[in-house]
């Protein structure tokens, strides 16, 4: 099994959302995070007074699937989170190798 | 015929009681404006300090200060007395000795105290040492203000020099704003808001909806602080004053708003809401020393004046490295200053000199004394929390409690 | 007995002064409301509308609202003035010509164009340009609104064709929404608001407790609003009937919660705070129209249709997809035209012709003013936020700060 | 003569509506403090609460309560009447035979039950379900309520008896926290708030500026509650008395505030904002039930026993488990007690027996009766939330709406 | 090392945490997140219009522990997370090579 | 490549930020979480009642970057985050095998 992580802009949520479970995935975990990277934060003045937002809102979304679904996934993923401009964000892969479904106590892909 | 003259007595002191009540009012106000501009996790403690405040001047003006302000003595040195004295009796109200009940004026006086106090506590908001502040407002409210109180008002010699200050542009506002200054240079600027290279950093404050409700308070608030300072309104001219104040009032604290936000746009270029807000009380504090003289449209002036100064005094202030978080020795002291001056527009009792010179000793008396207490108070309790308390906040620090918990998470 | 002429002069005009400070804090009630209705993205910008608003409100009503209004005319077309004429003098109050004095009178009219204005504000929140909207601000409250009250207070046709309206559920409330609901047609859904197919999507407001208080104050300020609208309280029958007025304006407003309450219950399951609210402001609107003359019950009845019929109005604006973030137009014209209608069941003057006609000649009037202008705004500087200012909010996009900056994370 | 005698009985009126207006807005205080002395999740719910129970009160106290408190009948059982007499005819004013509006007695009178009500909503937060409080409402404010306000204020035996009350220490504020308690004993503690070794936990409330806010609004309204329990001004010594009971009010929740922090900061260490608040309420109650006749100096005292009470009894009802989120029953209640024995300091009418008499009837009326009350409700609708509503918040199972949706994240 | 990923119900981590350190965990990190799952969000009305809350708030918990422990870490965890109900979670194993504590510099095992 | 999760003091996430740019990291992924460990959480009076708040508010800060940053990068964000005092934060290092920059579509080391 293999965890992707994607760091995507909070709009898109819904469409990556959507285009998972197009293909089937049933369930992800969503964050609110902060970003830093070449996106730049706007400079706001408040009173006067320069007032940087140096970080960016971005959704980090999580899911975790059979490695035969991983190249789909991450296509769907780039596709929907898509928009050409930068900070469109980040897709990662990393190795899972136990799950549990606490419920029921299923394990591994049936417990995705 | 009696039955008239205590008619009469008992209209004007129902005006009074019902300014006075309105003034009280604005101690919700400034607890919100300042609340709303400071960081979450220093709203509690401005909180504290803003009932604490209110509570401490209701008592020491009780106490002393009523007595020394209007006690009587003559130029510079007050009489000391102390509580208030016994109402006015029927038969002396008969002969037309008085036109309003002691405890009218008594209280129409105490909230007065408590307005140039809450003008402190937002400037030194989210550094000074709770303590520290509440022993300062003792003996504010209790001696500071009294004094010069009574050299306008309770007879002394600025009155005698024919200063004009009809509610208090002086009095009131450049005094809470002059104390307010002493505090912040003795106590520096809130960490981070000054960069190394001298950059001026913002630090916005939480909760922009309670700032816009202070500032609407304020201004209701407003209508009884420079209404009821006809002090009579029971006959025509009286009436009429009354509500020529009103308009002012109104008037010049709307062009204190539109001042300033073209202004802020033209300078930032953005509709900045708090110098609007600021623009609206610069425009309140520029018509209060004289709200009666001016056509609507040179208050209008003159509010709007006031409007444009606040933002410049802002910004110049921060450049200079005096950290006030919500703009109130701009708003009270530097467009005091220019509402004590603009006097002389429309109010032929009022001289150029006459006005500086009350400005420069209500200045001087205040600045220079509250500086000795603040030192005084540095060099024992100290009146800065530490750079830790400051980082975590002073709500958690001093009050054991946070003003929002469910809301904010990281310091 | 000049002295109780004087008297009797003075009591009117601090009545009117109190009244008018009561309406001023309905701008306050309406700056809370709003911004408690709205996403915290846009809740700055709204803040700063109010403010700004009515600001300009005070100023244009000033210039030459006022004098348009009530500087005479007939029929259709008012005069035009500017400013404010001189305040009476004594000798003319001793003659019985004047109750009270002029300013007050101005004061006491220049809260209510501001109430007018308020209304607007919030319908079209959350996507309108803030410049455009205080630029249809002054052409309001300089000129349209002063038009249809003159017809109405100022002497003109509808008042000499009998048309009630004793405190304003038209010339203000329906005022207020008709120049809305032109806006809003102009302006569009907020995104997100309806779905492709048609069905209706909540965009929760942010701040249940701000949207109360705003409720509260609007409440209290009512007070003044149809209070003082009696004009004189200094005998025993116009005593009767302010005191009448402040009985039926709380009990409307009590029906019209308690019916909110109740018919959102029944439809929705739920207790819906917001409605309960909108609730509340239709009973006051409801019964503005005609606060003197019902009984207590019947005023209890007529807030209640009003809460009733604005649960109703807010649904079905929806289902027409005109987008109204608070509830405006259906608290304050739905209800409004309801108010008008009530007054034939217990004042005897109105007649239902003479109550249409009053609807019917004042909605026109300030739709069509209002869309024109709405409609040159647009093609100009144009009216709504673009998508992703919308997408962002307006406070970073137009105030350049944030309304809650700590408590919201992602926009 | 006559327009004296009318412009008498205007200003009386006048007087009489300001003060009714002013205890109006208590209602919006009790709401601001309540909503920011709960955690969010349960916000809107009692917004919900205070805007209804206040609407019902009106209703119900229009409908039976008036009557059955001011419609005579002696000893315990008051006369049953329903709604409000016609008003005054000139002719019996002129006479002498009244000195307001029927009127403007029936506005004051009936925004004192909706305070009364309001000391319920808060102790029984965060648990209750909603429609049972409601209809507990339309019981106490129709009938509980009356039936002792006519025992002392209606001319019952309490008032023959000698038993002192002069705005309502006992008749509003212990009466509400009688029917507060009775609740809280049939209702249990909040989930969480004890844990399983009797420790008490902290369920710290979710907004201080609106506590803040709530807790000066109270304070100001507070001036019409004790103020206009005077019932008349228009002559020197009843507009003297008026002053003295602004002045008494307000430094009497002046030393309630200083002492309940002085008490919490020496207790716990840390100066408790709310403990402040809760002071200041308490000095307000203290102070109720005699207003007039203490030298502001004691009533300062008076003010700051009630300040220092209120933290003792909050802390012995909380060993007790008797949980109550806002601590009305001690600021109501313990004080509303220290309040009419304090009377004996300084009015000679009263006497220790007088008010121990009143103390206990009206506590067990109202005690007693709402004890049935709540356990009729408690056996048929139900009157607490399930276990997972309660954990869930009761906004989205009352209301259907969160408070704050984009504030808080987790429930 | 292993991370455990715990994802759940929010009013279960006092339990959730009590029971790892039992088995001798001190230290987690946890974090709100956003659950999309099997378990549907509800539909309120909002001024008489629908509002689909379609996420449930979660907790992620995270716990870096030796592998030794990582079995019965995920059965405590399990067993104090179960109320047998749909949404009550996931627990996600995965390989961490490496662990620092910052204070002291100990690495691996010891930063633990 | 690597994904790297330091658990750090909130006031430490500027230094280390800037730290971890002086070694050519580009971007960073910032999370408010929760910490339990060994630091406690205080306990405040809240009405006379006792309020423990203990858990503590931490950043967590994750980087995704090529094998050879790692050590540097460890190092550099240990010296940034260190006080010295108990609750500095761990550092954990955990693999990963693949990465997409959605915007261009690039992969593995061009998309960090
Ligand atoms: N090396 C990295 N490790 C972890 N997160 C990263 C990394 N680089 C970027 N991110 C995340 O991805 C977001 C988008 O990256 P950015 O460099 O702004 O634009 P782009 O995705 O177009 O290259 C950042 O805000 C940050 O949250
Ligand atoms: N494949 C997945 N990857 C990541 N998180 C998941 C995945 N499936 C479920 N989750 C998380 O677990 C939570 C519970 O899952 P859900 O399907 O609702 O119920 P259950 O755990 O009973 O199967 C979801 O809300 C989501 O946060
Ligand atoms: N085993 C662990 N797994 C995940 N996070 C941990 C672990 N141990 C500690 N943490 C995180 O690191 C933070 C600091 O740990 P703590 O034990 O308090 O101090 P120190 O880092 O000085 O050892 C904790 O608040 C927690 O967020």
């Amino acid at each position: 099994m293999k965890l992707i992580t994607a760091i995507i802009k909070p709009f898109k949520l819904d469409d990556v959302r959507e285009s998972l479970s197009e293909i089937g995935v049933q369930g992800v975990t969503v964050t609110e995070v902060k970003g830093f990277g070449r996106q730049k934060g706007h400079t706001e003045l408040y009173r006067g007074a320069e007032y940087v937002v140096d970080f960016l809102p971005k959704m980090k979304v999580e899911v975790v699937l059979e490695d035969g679904l991983v190249e789909r996934a991450t296509e769907a993923i780039s596709k929907a989170a898509n928009t050409g401009k930068i900070g469109d964000g980040k897709i990662f892969v990393s190795p899972v190798e136990q799950a549990v479904r606490i419920r029921t106590g299923e394990t591994d892909k049936d417990a995705l | 015929m009696n039955e008239v003259i205590e008619l009469a007595y008992a209209l004007d002191t129902f005006y009074f009681l019902i300014s006075g009540a309105l003034v009280m009012w604005m101690a919700a106000g400034f607890a919100m404006l300042e609340s709303g501009l400071v960081r979450a996790k220093n709203t509690a403690e401005i909180l504290t300090k803003n009932v604490a405040l209110y509570s401490i001047a209701s008592i020491m003006y009780l106490l002393c200060g009523y007595q020394i302000m209007y006690g009587g003595g003559s130029g510079f040195i007050p009489n000391f007395g102390m509580l208030i004295g016994a109402d006015n009796t029927v038969a002396s109200v008969v002969d037309g000795d008085a036109y309003y009940s002691v405890m009218s004026d008594f209280f129409f006086q105490v909230v007065f105290v408590a307005t140039a106090m809450s003008i402190v506590s937002g400037a030194v908001a989210e550094r000074m040492k709770l303590w520290s502040f509440l022993i300062f407002a003792v003996v504010m409210t209790g001696f500071i203000y009294p004094v010069q109180g009574f050299w306008k008002w309770g007879g002394g010699f600025l009155d005698a020099a024919g200063f004009q200050d009809f509610a208090g542009s002086g009095v009131v506002h450049m005094t809470g704003a002059a104390a307010a200054l002493a505090g912040v240079i003795l106590l520096g600027a809130r960490k981070g808001k000054y960069g190394a290279n001298g950059e001026v950093k913002a630090i916005p404050g939480s909760n922009m909806p309670l700032a816009t409700l202070g500032t609407f308070i304020l201004w209701l608030g407003w209508f009884g602080f420079n209404g009821g300072s006809q002090l009579v309104i029971t006959n025509v001219l009286d009436a009429n004053a009354v509500a020529a104040i009103f308009v002012n009032t109104n008037t010049a604290a709307a062009g204190g708003v539109v001042a300033a936000l073209l202004t802020a746009r033209a300078m930032f270029g953005k509709a900045d809401l708090t110098m609007a807000l600021n623009g609206g009380i610069a425009g309140l504090v520029a018509i209060t020393a004289e709200p009666l003289m001016p056509a609507p449209l040179l208050a209008t002036f003159i509010g709007a004046v006031g409007g444009v100064l606040v933002v410049f005094s802002i910004v110049t202030l921060d450049k200079l490295k005096i950290d006030d978080p919500v703009g109130a020795i701009s708003a009270h002291g530097t467009v005091g200053i220019w509402g004590l001056i603009a006097v002389i527009f429309s109010n032929d009792a009022a001289s150029i000199g006459g006005q500086l010179l009350g400005i420069i000793s209500i200045f001087l008396w205040v600045f220079i004394s509250a500086f000795i207490v603040w030192s005084i108070l540095k060099a024992t309790l100290g009146i800065r929390v530490s750079e830790e308390e400051e980082y975590e906040g002073l709500d958690v620090g001093e009050c054991g409690l946070e003003a929002y918990p469910e809301f904010t998470r990281t310091q």
